[in-house]
């Protein structure tokens, strides 16, 4: 067969997300590299759009690459660039964030961002029977975080009953995180539920619960099935935390084992894999969980 | 007072063949001479001859490039000036060497703090600051911040700075060029009774009269060179002056021209006030009149001149050549005044005068761009009017490609007249123009400040050198407490005349 | 040439007045710029939500303020003294991220728990020693801008922490985590235990920089480092100096932080080093240095965070405009106490 | 400081006056600090990967050092002036959200897209000038610190992008961006159009800089303010002016940011305040002000950018520490031309 020279662009380890991402890239690396004498992996991490382009423009003019796993930064941003990856004869896998024209793109392996705001929503309903009050936790101002909230929000129409009281910004920081719940707590005398968003973001709700010694919160639902999270769920160590939504990093294993296999083989991959998100419970919550990676 | 001092035995200085070079430029060659202890010396030379120079050597501010520095016999390497005033050795700078941001009790004891434990004592140093200063006659409160101060305080400051160190060889280094009659006086006192204690006093300065009312026995230095030295007894102001420049000077003033009376004035200030400083100052100066402000220290003769340019809330009418300057304010900045045609020489060289890092060319070409940019820059044209001053103004310097730090001190001070007359103005203002500037460079400072006036300059001079302002003026108005006491003719002029007024002891209908 | 009679002359008596009197007042109501700025703020939060004016929600404030009020105290020196550190919050995020590592080994490795947080917090204000004694050498000796030498180091600090956490998050072992948490989560007398070190590391940088020699000389060389050396001043040493300080700063608050969350990741102390310049200079310290107060700086620091405190505990503007709001309230509170120059 | 201006670019006296000494010699050799630098890591670049010395590559690095190169030039005017702005990546972000909005709305409504996107490039350059000169009406009128003020306008600027932007980014439609592109993927005998607009603002702010009155202005203020004051300089009307420029800088940027990624988010621009500075000074201009050069800033730029090049281009250590790796290549260059002071 023919080598493939695969090119993986993802964003630098900023949060503990994109350390899982990074870590499964990695981890791709290593597996697949000893698995076949034809293929060579160039992983570059970006902190940035722009430098993402950069990346992408060296990958493709320098690195000379024939296949491209990416996980863009933005969108929109980066549509353009992997457009000329794509130009210039290499195969390309997006990977998360689809892009805004997918003629850039050959296939597309993606969570679901849709249901990583919609389970939550859909549980904390079920578990507090259609009433109480809600507080959320927001990420970072990006496109993904929107769909995430507007699926939240669409659910919560359904139920009239129940109050979402406010959203803000974390950045996806345990700082950050700790500091509004500090505030949500004095602000408001009784919540029922905290969507924490992000698994991070949990640990930092967590700590301002358990310094201001509330006990009317019912419900803290984090998101994306971090390693912690996903054990406290195992053991049942927390009435609190009974569920997470999947989003595992993981599937950058898999769009980069996909690629590389299918490349090899000169075939092509499914224009659009979409790997569920789904809700984690104490019953499946094994297969989620693994210990060795960051995240 | 606290300068009373473990003086038990002086210093004795001897300098043997000390060479000292900035780099490729050699500015002392082989300067030999001794210091006895006890005596005041003279240190005279004309604007860069080295004197500055050879005095940081001797208190540990530079080191030297060949030669010895001998003290009592023992030859002594200095690497800092700490070593030096471990012996004793003190010097008062000839620029401001002061923190802005500090306190004057904290300047004054900066390096030599006195401490309770781990603990500042801030009212010790506070108390013995008071005192220092008392000695020197400035009062100011020792917590007022240094950037509050006026020039002459500055200089007051150093002094007590000095005093404080408890020196045993006191370096002072044009300590009068901003002070007035009265506070030389003083400073004058503190140097007989500092001598009585057995101090040796090193006195550099251009005021040749100062030289012989202090001086026990005078050095002249030329050219990086020690030329002679006497005992002051035996030496004329005359013959100092020429052992300085190496040549006969002529008369130090100009012969006065009559200006036109009937000509119309090229300003005319009214009722101008410049709130806490100077009220309803008004007065007129004519195109090729030479105007004198005579005024103790603190009489608002800056503050005065520095409303009118807009650097100071003020109100007032002002008209130039015969047009009212449009808010009745003066005007609004120094930009403002220039395109009017008025120029200002700061008295404070180093913090408003001159940009230090800055290069000849481009800080005495700064107020004058418009005439160099068509539309770039013309760096040949900017170089050749530098090369131009240097020789009007005679300003002495190795190479024109230095920057302004580099130069002595009276060079830099020509430096800063010949930019403000770059713009070429109708209405100049001096304040102290001659500020530690050689007896002979000052003479061509006055004979070109002439023959500007005789071209249709305006001159207004501020200056606390009451001969100069005789000696050169047409009128001098008299300044006291920020109001405008009197103006004098040039017929009645004379140094008694002008101190009356100042002090506010004279007759007040003395004059019109 | 006529000789020149010196006639002894009286001080014109105005000339005292200047100097004393108005200046220093007005000097003291330039203070007051920031306190002002502050006390308005807090009347408008407490009529926004009227939780605001609580003890707790006090306390929350000045609990969290504490991590960027100590920094900002050890910034203060080094702001004043000329420079600048741009890589505080890295240097935190490291330090954290080390003393995790070191406590997690040596708690079963030595055996006594308790002993290993407390060589652990030793290590935290050691290493912020070393790296700033690492700053002021490469500052000082090597002679390179303090914006370029911590704008290294930032990258630097915050790699290292990246890779020993292989991106993810480093968290302390929980029964480790336990024992440590009061030096958060504790209160004396009431008082959280981060604002009384707060208070107190507040009270001594005071007392460095207005009550000793150091502290002088700090001032000195940042209003003019040419004096400072003519005064024989170590102007090296000093320099050196403030940045260990600030070092052992960043150490003592990272051994306040990591008890809260049990935690460092490479968003750890992201901008923290804004914050900290933010609250110095919103305290009435110029970027240029040569003055400035430590009072000023605590004040600024609370200031930041009760803005943000305020916009959390309201929602009356969108989320978007959070940062909005933030940016006019330090720009109005600037200009309440400008005309310094 | 040296008085003079390293720059060699517009310096045809250094040509005629053969009898200067060994300042100017000195200086000259100062200058190259960074050159020497950026020499360095090029032939490094080139040993670790061959494909580094390609014409390609050095294309796609200049392309790409464009932006924050453009920025840069404009920053040293206000560095040089004695000012800072942290808040050029926001206003570049919120530039580029105006413009796309902008773009969107007018191509449909006027008709003609072409018209449309020139507009709308002039839009960027208009807006980029008139934040810049609310800066410099609130530094210089309004008295407020300069680090103040566009740390406030820094949030100010993001939070109005992610306001417009709902959170999520603002995108140029489709057959606009075609139209667009050509702004920064085109070429012109064979070097692309960014380069050249980066050449072009160079070597007209070098020569503003060094061959107009303006220029001499600015480098008298960052001197010594209060003696431009005295000497009749305009000082707030060349400070505000220093700011304008710089916005205008930000706005050309932007306009060739805009046809690349043709979209704007919350994210765009972040951090692009310090890589310019960083640019500046690395260059070999002092953060203090006073004196600094063009030629510098641009070297510092590309030198910043070849950097983060040869990482991508090499993969010999953990991703994890890219950023430390150019952390010490930034300080060792600084430490190459160090010893100015
Ligand atoms: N740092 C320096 N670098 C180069 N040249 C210098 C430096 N300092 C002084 N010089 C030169 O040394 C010479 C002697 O200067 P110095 O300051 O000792 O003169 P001075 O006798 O004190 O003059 P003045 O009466 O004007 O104060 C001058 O020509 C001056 O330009
Ligand atoms: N009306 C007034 N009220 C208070 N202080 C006044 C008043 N008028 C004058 N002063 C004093 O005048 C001083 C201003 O000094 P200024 O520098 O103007 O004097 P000058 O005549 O320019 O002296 P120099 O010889 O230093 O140039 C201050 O010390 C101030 O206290
Ligand atoms: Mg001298
Ligand atoms: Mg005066």
């Amino acid at each position: 067969a023919e080598k493939v020279n695969l090119g993986v662009s993802i964003p630098a380890a900023t949060h503990s997300f994109m350390g899982g991402i990074n870590y499964w890239a990695n981890q791709a690396k290593k597996d697949l590299e000893k698995e076949h004498k034809d293929l060579k992996i160039t992983i570059k991490t970006a902190a940035n759009a722009p430098e993402q382009a950069n990346q992408l423009q060296d990958l493709s003019t320098v690195t000379k690459i024939n296949a491209l796993v990416v996980f863009p930064f933005e969108s929109a941003a980066l549509t353009k660039p992997v457009a000329q990856v794509k130009a210039k004869g290499a195969y390309v896998t997006v990977v998360d964030r689809g892009l805004t024209d997918t003629s850039a793109q050959d296939a597309y392996v993606a969570g679901d961002n849709t249901a990583f705001g919609r389970i939550p929503a859909e549980y904390i309903v079920k578990q507090l029977g259609g009433k109480g009050n809600v507080v959320a936790l927001r990420g970072i101002a990006t496109t993904l975080d929107n769909e995430r909230m507007d699926a939240f929000n669409a659910v919560l129409k359904g139920s009239p009953d129940i109050k979402l009281l406010d959203a803000k910004y974390a950045n996806w920081n345990r700082d950050d995180a700790f500091k509004v719940t500090q505030d949500y707590l004095t602000r408001f005398k009784n919540i029922d539920a905290i969507w924490a968003a992000d698994d991070d973001m949990a640990v930092g709700v967590l700590k301002a619960i358990e310094q201001a010694k509330r006990d009317d919160i019912k419900i803290i639902f984090g998101g994306a099935g971090a390693k912690g999270m996903v054990k406290t769920i195992m053991d049942g160590k927390d009435k609190r935390i009974g569920a997470d939504v999947s989003y595992s990093p993981k599937f950058i294993y898999d769009a980069i084992k996909l690629t590389a296999e299918a490349r090899l083989k000169g075939e092509k991959l499914p224009a659009t894999t979409i790997i569920p998100s789904v809700l984690i419970t104490k019953e499946n919550a094994k297969d989620f969980y693994h210990p060795n990676s960051p995240f | 007072m606290t300068a009373e001092a473990q003086t038990k035995g002086s210093v004795a200085v001897e300098f043997d063949g000390v060479v000292k070079a900035f780099g490729p430029v050699q500015v002392l060659h082989g300067v030999s001479f001794s210091l006895a202890p006890g005596h005041v010396y003279g240190l005279l030379g004309e604007n860069g001859a080295g004197k500055s120079t050879l005095m940081k050597i001797l208190s540990g501010y530079e080191p030297l490039t060949g030669g010895t520095l001998r003290i009592n016999g023992q030859p002594q390497q200095f690497t800092s000036s700490r070593d030096a005033e471990a012996l004793g050795i003190v010097l008062i700078h000839q620029e401001f060497n002061l923190a802005e941001d500090l306190s004057v009790a904290q300047n004054i004891f900066l390096g030599h703090e006195k401490k309770k434990g781990w603990l500042l004592d801030d009212a010790a140093m506070e108390r013995d600051a008071a005192a220092a200063l008392a000695a020197v006659g400035l009062q100011v409160d020792p917590r007022t911040k240094v950037r509050r101060l006026i020039v002459a305080e500055k200089q007051l400051v150093e002094i007590a700075k000095a005093i404080a160190r408890r020196a045993r060889l006191l370096i002072m280094d044009e300590p009068t060029a901003t002070l007035t009659p009265g506070e030389t006086e003083r400073l004058f006192k503190l140097i007989a009774q500092l001598r009585a204690d057995g101090v040796t006093i090193v006195y550099i300065s251009h005021k040749l009269d100062e030289v012989e009312q202090v001086t026990d026995e005078v050095i002249v230095m030329r050219d990086g060179r020690f030329v002679a030295r006497a005992p002051t007894s035996e030496v004329t102001r005359h013959q100092m002056a020429n052992l300085m420049v190496g040549r006969e000077l002529a008369d130090l003033y100009p012969p006065r021209d009559l200006v036109v009376a009937a000509d119309a004035p090229a300003m005319r200030v009214r009722n101008f006030s410049v709130p806490g400083w100077a009220q309803d100052a008004s007065f007129d100066v004519r195109p090729g009149e030479i105007l004198g402000f005579a005024g103790l220290v603190g009489a608002g003769r800056t503050e005065l001149f520095e409303g009118l340019l807009g650097l100071r809330p003020a109100s007032g009418e002002v008209e130039m050549l015969g047009k009212p300057v449009p808010n009745h304010k003066g005007w609004r900045s120094p930009r403002d005044a220039a395109k009017h045609g008025l120029t200002y020489l700061s008295e404070d060289r180093k913090g408003k005068g001159l940009h230090v890092n800055f290069g000849l060319r481009q800080n005495l070409t700064l107020m004058a761009l418009e005439r160099f940019a068509k539309p770039w820059l013309q760096p040949d044209a900017e170089r050749g009017a530098l090369a131009e001053a240097v020789k009007d103004y005679g300003i002495r310097t190795g190479s024109l490609d230095v920057r302004a730090s580099s130069l002595s001190g009276g060079n830099q001070q020509k430096l800063a007249l010949a930019k403000v007359l770059q713009p070429k103005p109708k209405v100049v203002v001096l304040d102290e123009p001659t500020r530690g500037v050689d007896i002979g460079a000052k003479r061509d400072i006055y004979f070109l400040i002439q023959r500007l006036a005789r071209e249709g300059l305006a001159v207004i001079v501020v200056s606390s050198e009451l001969m100069e302002l005789i000696g050169l003026c047409h009128r001098v108005a008299v300044m006291r407490a920020g109001r405008l006491v009197a103006t004098l003719d040039a017929d009645h002029l004379t140094e008694e005349e002008l101190i009356a007024h100042a002090t506010g002891t004279a007759d007040t209908h003395a004059a019109a | 040439m006529p000789p020149e009679q010196q006639t002894p002359m009286p001080q014109p008596e105005a000339a005292q007045h200047r100097s004393q009197g108005k200046p220093r007042w007005a000097e003291h109501l330039h203070g007051l710029g920031p306190v002002i700025g502050l006390v308005l703020l807090c009347i408008g939060g407490t009529l926004l939500n009227s939780d605001f004016a609580t003890v707790d929600n006090a306390m929350n404030v000045l609990t969290r303020t504490a991590f960027i009020g100590i920094i900002a105290v050890g910034m203060c020196f080094v702001i004043i003294s000329g420079g600048i550190d741009l890589s505080v919050g890295s240097m935190a995020a490291l330090i954290a991220g080390s003393v995790i590592m070191f406590i997690n080994w040596a708690g079963p490795a030595s055996g006594s728990p308790l002993m290993a947080v407390v060589m652990g917090a030793v290590l935290a204000v050691v290493l912020g020693a070393l790296f700033g004694l690492a700053h002021g050498l490469l500052i000082t000796k090597g002679r390179i801008e303090p914006f370029i030498v911590t704008l290294g180091t930032l990258g630097i600090f915050r790699a290292y922490l990246t890779y020993f956490a292989d991106g993810g998050a480093l968290t302390l072992d929980n029964d480790l985590s336990d024992l440590y948490a009061p030096v958060y989560y504790a209160s004396l007398a009431g008082i959280p235990v981060p604002v009384w070190v707060f208070v107190i590391v507040a009270i001594i940088g005071g007392v460095i920089l207005n009550r000793t020699a150091y502290g002088r000389y700090v001032q000195a060389i940042g209003s003019n480092e040419q004096v400072a050396r003519y005064a024989a001043v170590d102007v090296d040493r000093v320099k050196i100096l403030t940045y260990v300080l600030l070092g052992v700063c960043v150490g003592i608050a990272t051994l306040l932080y990591v008890p809260r969350l049990g935690s460092a990741s490479p968003t750890t102390g992201l901008l923290w080093e804004l914050e900290a310049i933010a609250a110095v200079i919103v305290g009435g310290t110029a970027l240029k240095g040569g003055a400035g107060s430590i009072t000023g700086t605590v004040i600024g620091a609370i200031l930041l965070s009760v803005i943000s405190n305020i916009l959390n505990l309201t929602s009356i503007i969108s989320v978007y405009l959070n940062a909005a709001v933030q940016g006019f309230v330090i720009i109005i509170v600037a200009f309440l106490q400008r005309g310094r120059r």
